[in-house]
């Protein structure tokens, strides 16, 4: 039975070519837009937080902190929630580094007799974790430490930075989301058409006693399929496209480290699912429309 | 006497009316169709034949009244076992309704697929009415790619394939010379004789004439006494 | 005889509503995919622009340079090409700055007999026109100014920055391209399984003798008429949608003086007459695969 | 005299030929049709009547041969002349072929707005067409909601409305009853009267008997010398 489903499914493809290519082609646009979108999004993202690793906190230890305690400090940091990295700057480097930060003013610095900062930890925060609260909570947390002098962090941009990166990322989200469903109808609509081009052959069928079952599945497994392919060929397209384009563009503009990247395999996946999942909602709600009657 | 004729009847009219709108197009239609009778419906055009035929195979529902197939009252059957009594019917639209986007055999046997008949069944038998009907050679062919009567040939091939207790034919030969006519006229009557019941809509004096058996006349959607009861 | 074109239009959108309801709603669709991305992608660089205020360049002048001469600079200053504001901020001012900055080592600058730090201009540049280049250019021209001792610039972030920005804007425009490519797609498929559905129509009146032309005129004007409500329902969707999100998230999320805006109204009616010319299009390539057997 | 007689034809074939395929639906058809002739296209089911008159509305190419229309080359036309050589027929479809979204008025009127007709006049002959075939108080009716005959009557009108020169009616009286049948070609007997070139393929004998008049036979898409001539 089901075999004989999957040849109709099959000879109604081959029958209603141009209709089989429109869906098609509109399925592998739509999903086409949500992938571009994901694309975009992720990358976007993925170069916001490779910038904002730049945000770290900066340590100063009491002057009494004895070397030999540095290694168990470094470890105590790295334990902290969020953290990734803990990397110790002694006294002598932190008076270069502000020897440079501060090069014109140079002369400021020349005449001094001893070293008068502090050995300092630098201390770097995995990207996901680095909304401004979290920075400020483990500020606390490390200023409350007894071997710690100080906690320096972040500046003020940092902080209205990150909250225009969570605004971006959550209207990217709206957006993205808005597209998905926008997807959804347009291919819903399409498939509507397609039905109603064919819903003289629909009515015909129950005319001479198929029943609804019968007549619904060829044009179910034809919607997976359609929507299979759709979502492949869309994805294709992007594919093909995002490789023509990141060989051209990434020399030019990117920053030395970072590597714009396809979709993630998991994302890809479900994209081709949702597609799937698409083409058979549409299919559903018009047949169910054209059936009812 | 009258007591046994009704337990034979398969189809029960009971003051049927169907209209649209304002427009009448049956009006109190009380009428018996016996086990094994061979019927016509005869009448103008416009007159409420294929109406009637279609509250029989529930294309339409009734605006009043009752209708009974086999005992079963159509009005209170529920919708999905719709297919289940239209398997009971074979018909012969007058505009044929063939599925353009499929060939001439995939028309004749999606109504026995449809129905669950195996695979080498369905082609045996498709082939055999096709051959049957004359058109055995055009069976890979699409509907919009055949003449009128060849059409109609068709249609008559998917009504009678899937061996029907009850065929309604609308105008069955309309679009067919008389001698293509005769030779599906004989072809009905073959299906008679097998046990159907026959039910023909159709304007075609000469024909009823030629063939005998009874006849109700509609006109204007009213039933007149057949003369030739 | 155009009245007669337009009113059998208007009768065929009567007569065919289902495929015209399905037709207008996909344009929407399409439309809103395309403005709700220009409204992202307009918003976000504002938002970065307004960000990017924040560069400055800053100018140490020489310590002979007479408090007379300020307003002069200033204005020189002002007026370079790119420049927005200069201002000034004298040797104290800059001192106390210093002191805020490296607030941890404040003992470092305690014992100073005199103020080192020179007088300085804080110059701001007009935010169009801050590619890193750029800003280069003018720090070259400041230096070169007989008064100017030294001239300090933005961090290396910034310049990285800069990069990310302009590779943002370019893949989004090459995005927001692509998604009205797609848009155009869509449109145009749909009116093709329109027509298809009335193919009989077209083929029954070219045999009763009417020309190409009678036949055409009234879908165009329907394909007018769809594309424009097609293109005001989906503005309208984005503009309540925008509303609706706008005045929610303003407050939270950006920084005080941001204000997220509306699409300006040149890409508005950019985008419904884009709307109409896609409907169009996809009439015209639609009755020519139609008509042309 | 057989030159005036060629002088007088308004439809020429010379050797035309029409396949699909290796279907030959018309072989090696030479026939002359006269100014003001009425003439019957007869030959059963599949014989190639339908297929002959497409050829003439330029429905179809032919494979093979010339078609000449009032002097004109069918193979020589021009596309964009075709609607003008089509405003010359008005045509009855085996079926039908009314647009399903428009109204029986809309369906008729259509062909004189297509030909440029002012408004008035457009509304003045469309009704008075409905009310000769009896379907003007259906004129706002959509195809799909009338039967049969009525459909047909509805054709005919369509046909008829632009005063045509050469009527082309394939099977104009099949779906109807013969007091509408006869109704229906009275209204033909009375355009070709009124001067048109009436060609009615039908495989219905006894029509033909009644009327009498040229009749050319078709079988298997060669043409038979008529008996009638
Ligand atoms: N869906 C409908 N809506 C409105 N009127 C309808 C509808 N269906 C049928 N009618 C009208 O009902 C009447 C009877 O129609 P029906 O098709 O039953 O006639 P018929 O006897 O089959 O005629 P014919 O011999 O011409 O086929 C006709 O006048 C027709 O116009
Ligand atoms: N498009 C087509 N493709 C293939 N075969 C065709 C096509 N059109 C017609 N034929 C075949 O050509 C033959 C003649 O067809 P035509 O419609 O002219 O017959 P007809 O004389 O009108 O018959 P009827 O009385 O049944 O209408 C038929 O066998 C038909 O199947
Ligand atoms: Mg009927
Ligand atoms: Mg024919």
């Amino acid at each position: 039975m089901i075999r004989l489903f999957y040849k109709r499914a099959i000879q109604d493809i081959r029958e209603n070519r141009f209709l089989n290519t429109v869906t098609i082609i509109t399925i592998a646009l739509s999903i086409l837009i949500v992938s571009v979108f994901a694309l975009f999004f992720i990358n976007t993202n993925d170069l916001i937080n490779h910038w904002k690793k730049g945000i770290r906190v900066v340590v100063y230890l009491k002057t009494n902190t004895s070397e030999a305690m540095i290694p168990d400090i470094k470890k105590k940091f790295e334990e902290m929630y969020g953290v990734s990295e803990a990397v110790f700057i002694s006294k002598e480097e932190a008076l270069e580094q502000l020897k440079r930060q501060i090069k014109s003013q140079i002369s400021l610095l020349e005449d001094l007799k001893e070293n008068p900062l502090p050995d300092a930890f630098e201390v770097r925060m995995i990207p996901s974790s680095q909304s401004w609260e979290k920075v400020e909570t483990l500020s606390d947390k490390i200023e409350s430490l007894p071997y710690v002098d100080d906690v320096e962090y972040g500046e003020k941009w940092l902080g209205r930075f990150t909250n225009i990166v969570n605004l971006f990322r959550l209207t990217g989200y709206g957006v993205g989301g808005l597209f998905f469903m926008a997807a959804v109808f347009i291919v819903a609509n399409t498939i509507r058409l397609v039905l109603y081009s064919r819903r003289e052959e629909i009515e015909i069928m129950r005319l001479i006693g198929a029943a609804d079952s019968f007549i619904k599945f060829p044009f179910y497994i034809q919607s997976l399929i359609q929507s299979t392919l759709g979502g492949i060929l869309g994805l294709g397209i992007l594919f093909i496209a995002f490789t023509i384009i990141a060989s051209n563009v990434e020399h030019g503009f990117l920053p030395g480290s970072f590597q714009i990247r396809f979709l993630p395999p998991a994302v890809f996946f479900s994209i081709v699912i949702s597609s799937m999942l698409v083409g058979w909602l549409g299919c559903y709600l018009s047949l169910k429309q054209f059936l009812r009657i | 006497m009258i007591g046994e004729k009704e337990k034979n009847a398969i189809i029960r009219l009971f003051h049927v009316y169907r209209h649209y709108g304002s427009k009448n197009a049956l009006i109190d239609i009380t009428l018996d169709v016996f086990k094994n009778e061979f019927l016509f419906i005869s009448g103008p055009s416009g007159a409420g034949k294929t109406t009637l035929l279609k509250l029989l195979y529930l294309g339409e529902p009734v605006s009043d009244g009752q209708i009974l197939i086999d005992g079963m009252n159509l009005s209170r059957i529920s919708r999905n076992r719709i297919p289940y009594l239209r398997r009971n019917f074979g018909i012969v639209f007058q505009d044929y309704k063939l599925i353009k986007t499929k060939t001439v055999y995939e028309n004749v046997a999606i109504v026995l697929e449809a129905s669950g008949v195996k695979r080498r069944m369905v082609q045996k038998k498709v082939n055999h009415v096709l051959r049957t009907v004359g058109m055995e050679q055009r069976h890979s062919a699409f509907p919009p790619s055949l003449s009128g009567g060849e059409q109609q040939r068709v249609a008559i091939a998917r009504a009678i394939v899937g061996d029907p207790k009850i065929i309604l034919a609308d105008e069955p030969t309309g679009s067919l010379d008389s001698e293509s006519a005769s030779f599906i006229f004989n072809l009905l009557k073959g299906v008679h004789t097998r046990g159907a019941t026959v039910i023909i809509a159709t304007h075609d004096k000469e024909l009823i004439k030629k063939t005998g058996g009874r006849v109700v006349y509609l006109s204007s959607g009213r039933l007149e006494t057949s003369p030739y009861v």
